[in-house]
């Protein structure tokens, strides 16, 4: 696969955020940062599409996201008071979703910023 | 009289603002087994949880660790409400009146931004007592909050009148931000008084200060007398006999105020 | 009462003259904090750079940050609170007392000549890190330091940042607030938000065993909380969506795989002024993203009987 | 397809005042007529008809308000709770509600249109964000321009034309719909805690520009790109003794240009202090009657809790230090800041029973309802879900003389409205919550009942009690869907957002960016909202 390249990318490793990074990919690996610091370049570099763990696991054994996706549904189902915690290093839209998760099985939702 | 005995402790918490006397007072048997309450999300009734007995009374009596039950007599105006094991958080908080005893220990809150009415705890307190929920201008506003053992962080918070009474020791902040009233306390840990801008801390040991209070010298004042007699009553002793020491009173907290009292007691040397 | 008074980083790029951070080691944590927001950078209004600011350094022990500063400030463990409480009271001209100030490890001479600076710069700036929010006092130390800056304010031109950390921690904020009106710990079980740190915030949470089941979302606590927290992670149903398979999703009943935000998953992320930015992912993830578990999950259980009864029972309550 | 039938119609845009009509919709739209058995109808016989509610301007969405949201956990403890359901959002009410709160708040009282008039462009994305979340109505938004430093530089260096398309492509950045003004040169001012009160004097920091050139070059070029809505602008000294003076110079330096002055009840104010503030709402009535290129909103404000957002950051840092209680303040660079300071208004305090006054009286005063419109200027005059008590005040003199009467007597003598004893009508209240605010905004297809509208109706039991008619309509009409029927949300559908795109100059971005890379903090191709992140929008593309 040819290496693509992307200009002002946004680093989500510290509340930095900087959004001017320059990375080239190769494959399903980051081989080149521009501008990041070293925090953001191991960041990069560290994460791969590679297929590296299981789509899922039901109490440690490897399982489909279907299944998982429903076995979560039936615990935040049935908990009487189920709590949804971290939201840090994923989007503004999955946090979006998740406190409407939150909302839908009558939970707690909380971040980091409680610590 | 009314009394619930609590079947198991809820395995999450419950809360149930609905057991308060004013509610109770007026309610048959099974009215009172079907109040509301929330277990977690779910809503449940009173006697899924309780064992009831009793009926229209503003006697209401609660047996067994209810220490994760929540709201506990929430603005009440009257009656007594007395609880045979621990209370959860939130106890009396917004009462008005009447009277609520713990023979156990209570959770954070109790009493928060209560406006009259007395609370007598028999162990522990957990931490905001009295105070002003979070954002609020005003913690309690009157009444008394009586602790036999120790309490948490930020007793009193932003508390304007009324008197709490600990005693044992309490944890950072007692009286953070308090306007008026009077707060007595065993001992404390650190930042006792913290931004008060007006009010009376009575401390019965020497406790660590905050830069910003000053020392204006000693005294043993009138009012701690009275203090002292009414507490007497309730078996909480309160020194203020000059002849066994003097209190040292610093003013603060100068970041915000000099309006603010502290009094430490410091026995005569013998 | 306090409050908050702040800007957006490029404030503090264009104008700082004196710059203070609190309670954090940037040169570690946030290494291009100070060549694109704060020190090094060249600003419309400071077009000399570094050499038009200063920059006071205040933490409990020397860390890389020390050599970036003008002044150190070495704080004893545990006395930020003090500290920042003296400075209130100084910057107001109110007394104070000298031996307890020097219990703090700093000298009345260092906080009045630190009160002076503040007072005389142009346009002062206040970062503060998790050395002043996580320590003894915690949301107290904040609230200290909010309230210092903002009564600066009569003086000159004086604003205040918390260094939020984990990366789009900001962005959690923001949108709990805009959608719950309460910035964390928000409790949505009867049916409406309600916010109360200490019986809400995860960790209290989870040491008492309030709950009966966690989803943990882009968190590791199986690795950074308290040992009870973890127990009860155990003990009851955990689910974790996470790009690796984390400490949290070892203890988890279940796990899911998902894309890493802003590398194969898009969106946006906040920085820690509350800016808003684009993720643009460059890999392809044979993972699906959060974005899209947490929406099946949504409409997993959406479709089950409402746990809610139509209309909650109004509860008597005095 | 959809027929209102047998309602009295009130659609002063079409002058129809209270006759008995047929309303029909098909597609989402007003027709003519619609015929078959699909049709189902509402029957509306005895009801009054009016076109869904505009608001030209509030603050709904985006960093300031959400900044307020998060400053204030007590007012949402004592706010109205929005409890989860399988139709519904959770939230909370009160004084910034939450965004699903917001929707369903401004549908429940027959508003289906809004304008948030506050969007800094460096966090537009954000306001979008939230405007996306907020649902039911549709949005528009006004962009915050009068201390944007760019645009300043240009004016001080007489570069009118490079200006016209550095304001055209921030538009098209923030994907917004109009140009505000805010306390112009005084926010730009602020950045080094001065402000920008005489409109004559060189704004801090710039040699030759002053507010009263800012005002009318943004003026001008608004107009030169023909955008929908003129020039919104909040004047310098907002709540200021004594600011009469610098609002009828601004409407004087706006002379020959359109424009829109924002809550113009914080703009009328005579005295030297706060101790002799008084009324001057005649006086800008008598002015803004005789000047047909104005319109304005009220900005009233009504007794209780609020919180008041303005860019205006020097009057929030005032207002800090005379209330002595929360401040919030937030300055976003190159652009605007703002501040927030909670705030109780008082019947008791003289000074706040004058302002109540003022509000009412620039409605009563302001002869052509099409000018001048009902807001609040929420949340800082009072909360949007309060203007029914603004209409009953408005409809009812005798009600207006009781309320007075509750007020101090040293504030009566600081007012006119104890002489003003106009009566709002029907079709004078539709004028000034919709059709009026509708046209300010360019919108044609909002605020009217005639083929080709929006179909978004709002339906009132007709009562007496004018307060409880327009609190509770009967049904209310989003783009041909019932979405509230009997005080209860039915449906909720998805508002979409107004945007527009003035033509510009493409090579204005070359002429940006290195000014970008030197002054912000974000890069260049970052800063601009993401045309795909606003589904659905309706785009208006200006020749």
């Amino acid at each position: 696969m040819p290496p693509t390249t992307l200009e002002n990318a946004t680093c989500t490793f510290c509340g930095c955020v900087c959004d001017n990074i320059g990375l080239e990919a190769d494959g399903d690996r980051i081989v080149k940062t521009k501008r990041a610091c070293g925090l953001g370049e191991a960041w990069f570099k560290n994460h791969t599409a590679e297929r590296l763990y299981p789509d899922a696991l039901i109490d440690g054994k490897p399982a489909s996201v279907d299944e998982a996706v429903e076995a979560a549904a039936d615990y935040l189902y049935q908990a009487n008071m189920p709590l949804v915690y971290g939201l840090s290093n994923i989007t503004c839209e999955a946090q979006r979703k998740a406190v409407a998760l939150a909302e839908l099985v009558g939970g707690v939702v909380d971040s980091h910023t409680s610590l | 009289m009314i009394t619930l005995s609590l079947k198991e402790e809820p395995p999450v918490p419950l809360e149930a603002e609905a057991l308060s006397p004013d509610v109770v007072a007026t309610l048959r048997y099974d009215e009172i087994c079907a109040l509301p309450m929330f277990l977690g999300k779910r809503q449940c009734r009173v006697d899924d949880h309780f064992v009831v007995e009793g009926e229209a009374s503003d006697e209401l009596e609660i047996r067994g660790d209810a220490g994760r039950v929540k709201w506990i007599g929430r603005g009440m105006t009257r009656g007594r409400l007395r609880i045979v094991g621990n209370a959860g958080m939130h106890l009396g908080a917004y009462m008005k009146g009447g009277t609520i005893e713990v023979t156990g220990s209570a959770g954070d809150w109790a009493g928060a931004e209560m406006s009259g009415g007395l609370i007598r705890i028999g162990g522990n307190a957990g931490g905001q007592i009295g105070a002003a929920y979070r954002g609020s201008r005003t913690g309690m506003t009157d009444g008394t909050i009586l602790i036999e053992g120790s309490a948490g962080l930020e007793v009193g918070m932003r508390m304007k009148r009324g008197t709490i009474a600990i005693k044992g020791s309490v944890k950072d902040f007692a009286g953070l931000e308090m306007k008026g009233g009077t707060l007595i306390v065993g001992g404390a840990e650190l930042r006792t008084g913290a931004w008060m801008t007006r009010g009376t801390i009575v401390s019965l040991t020497r406790i660590p200060l905050l830069p910003t209070f000053a020392y204006s010298g000693t005294c043993n004042p009138t009012f701690l007398r009275l203090y002292a007699r009414q507490l007497g009553t309730c078996g909480f002793s309160v020194p203020c006999d000059a002849s066994a020491g003097a209190y040292l009173l610093y003013t603060g907290d100068t970041a915000v105020s000099d309006k603010g009292e502290i009094l430490a007691w410091q026995p005569h040397a013998s | 009462m306090g409050g908050k008074v702040t800007c957006t980083l490029g404030e503090v790029k264009n104008r700082a003259d004196l710059i203070i951070y609190w309670g954090g080691n940037p040169a570690d944590c946030h290494p291009l904090h100070f060549s694109r927001y704060t020190l090094n950078a060249k600003g419309k209004h400071v077009p000399q750079g570094r050499k038009g600011r200063t920059m006071v350094l205040v933490d409990v022990r020397e860390t890389p940050s020390v050599r970036f500063s003008d002044i150190f400030l070495q704080v004893r463990p545990g006395k930020d609170f003090e500290v920042v409480t003296t400075l209130r009271a100084l910057l107001k001209n109110r007394p104070v007392d000298e031996a307890r100030v020097a219990e703090t490890g700093l000298t009345l001479e260092q906080l009045q000549n630190l009160v002076d600076r503040m007072k005389n710069a142009r346009f002062g700036v206040l970062f503060f890190g998790m050395g002043l929010t996580m320590t003894r006092g915690k949301h107290m130390n904040s609230a200290a330091v909010l309230t210092l800056v903002a009564e600066l304010n009569a003086f000159t031109k004086f604003v205040s940042m918390p260094m939020r950390g984990h990366g789009n921690v900001t962005g959690a904020d923001v949108v709990m607030r805009w959608t719950t009106g309460f910035p964390f710990g928000v409790n949505l079980s009867r049916g409406y938000p309600r916010f109360n740190p200490g019986e809400f915030s995860t960790i209290d949470v989870l040491v008492r065993g309030d709950n009966d089941a966690a989803l943990i979302l882009g968190a590791d606590p199986g690795a950074t909380m308290p040992q009870p927290a973890i127990d009860h992670l155990a003990r009851i149903p955990t689910i974790v969506l996470d790009p690796k398979l984390t400490h949290t999703s070892r203890l988890a009943r279940v796990h899911i795989t998902t894309a890493t935000t802003g590398i194969s998953a898009p969106g946006t992320a906040y920085r820690m002024d509350e800016i808003p930015l684009p993720l643009k992912p460059i890999l392809k993830s044979p993972y699906p993203t959060d974005e899209e578990v947490i929406r099946r999950i949504y409409e997993k259980v959406k479709v089950k009987p409402a746990w809610s009864p139509a209309a909650y029972a109004k509860v008597p309550c005095a | 397809m959809l027929r209102i039938s047998g309602g009295r119609v009130y659609d002063p845009a079409n002058g129809i005042q209270g006759e008995v009509k047929d309303i029909c919709i098909a597609d989402g739209r007003i027709v003519n007529d619609v015929q078959g058995a699909a049709v189902r109808t509402i029957p509306a016989s005895g009801m009054v008809v009016f076109p869904g509610g505009v608001d030209v301007h509030t603050h709904v969405a985006g960093a300031a308000l959400n900044f307020a949201r998060g400053m204030t956990p007590e007012n949402h403890r004592a706010a109205a709770k929005f409890i989860h359901s399988p139709l519904l959002r959770a939230g909370t009410g009160g004084i910034t509600p939450t965004t699903f709160a917001t929707g369903y708040l401004y549908a429940g009282m027959g508003y289906t249109t809004v304008n948030e008039a506050a969007v800094p462009i460096l966090s537009a994305r954000h306001t979008h964000e939230e405007l996306r979340d907020t649902p039911i109505v549709d949005k528009s938004s006004c962009v915050l321009m009068a201390n944007n430093e760019i645009l300043l530089d240009l004016f001080e260096e007489g570069e009118t034309e490079r200006a016209r398309d550095v304001l055209a492509w921030l538009i098209w950045a923030a994907k917004g719909y109009g140009v505000k003004a805010v306390n112009p040169g005084g926010v730009a001012a602020w950045k080094w805690g001065k402000d920008a009160k005489v409109l004559s004097d060189p704004v801090h920091g710039y040699g030759k520009v002053t507010p009263a050139i800012i005002i009318a070059q943004l003026a001008a070029i608004v107009d030169h790109l023909r955008l929908p809505h003129p020039l919104h602008i909040h004047c310098n000294n907002l709540g200021v003794p004594g600011n009469v003076s610098t609002t009828l110079e601004t409407m004087r330096v706006l002379e020959g240009h359109r424009a829109h002055m924002a809550h113009l009840q914080f703009h009328a104010y005579g005295g030297d202090d706060w101790t002799t503030l008084r009324s001057e709402a005649a006086a800008v009535a008598e002015y803004f009657n005789a000047h047909p290129n104005l319109t304005a909103d009220a900005g009233a404000i009504l007794f209780g809790n609020s919180v008041t957002i303005t860019a205006d950051g020097p009057w929030q840092h005032l207002l800090y230090q005379l209330t002595g209680r929360k401040w919030g303040n937030l300055d976003v660079e190159n652009e605007t800041g703002c501040g927030i300071v909670p705030y109780v208004y008082k019947g008791s305090n003289v000074v706040n029973a004058v302002q109540w006054a003022v509000g009412l009286e620039l409605l009563l005063l302001i002869d052509d309802p099409w000018r001048i419109f009902l807001t609040t200027d929420h949340p800082n005059g009072a909360c949007f879900w309060r203007y029914p008590e603004v209409i009953h005040l408005l409809m009812d003199a005798s009600f207006r003389r009781e309320c007075l009467r509750k007020l101090p007597s040293r504030a009566l003598k600081r007012i006119v409205l104890p002489d003003v004893d106009r009566e709002y009508t029907l079709s004078e209240i539709a004028t000034i919550t919709s059709a009026g605010p509708a046209r300010a905004l360019g919108m044609p297809r909002k605020g009217h009942l005639g083929p080709g509208a929006d179909a978004d109706v709002t339906i009132y039991n007709e009562s007496p009690d004018r307060g409880l008619m327009f609190r509770h309509p009967r049904y209310v009409l989003k783009g041909g869907e019932v979405v509230v029927e009997e005080g209860d949300i039915r449906k909720v559908v998805d508002g979409r957002e107004l945007i527009v795109r003035p033509a510009y100059d493409e090579n204005i971005e070359e002429y940006l960016r290195p000014l970008f890379e030197q002054y912000y903090t974000v890069a260049f191709e970052n800063y601009p909202v993401e045309q795909e992140r606003l589904e659905g929008a309706d785009i208006r593309e200006l020749g």
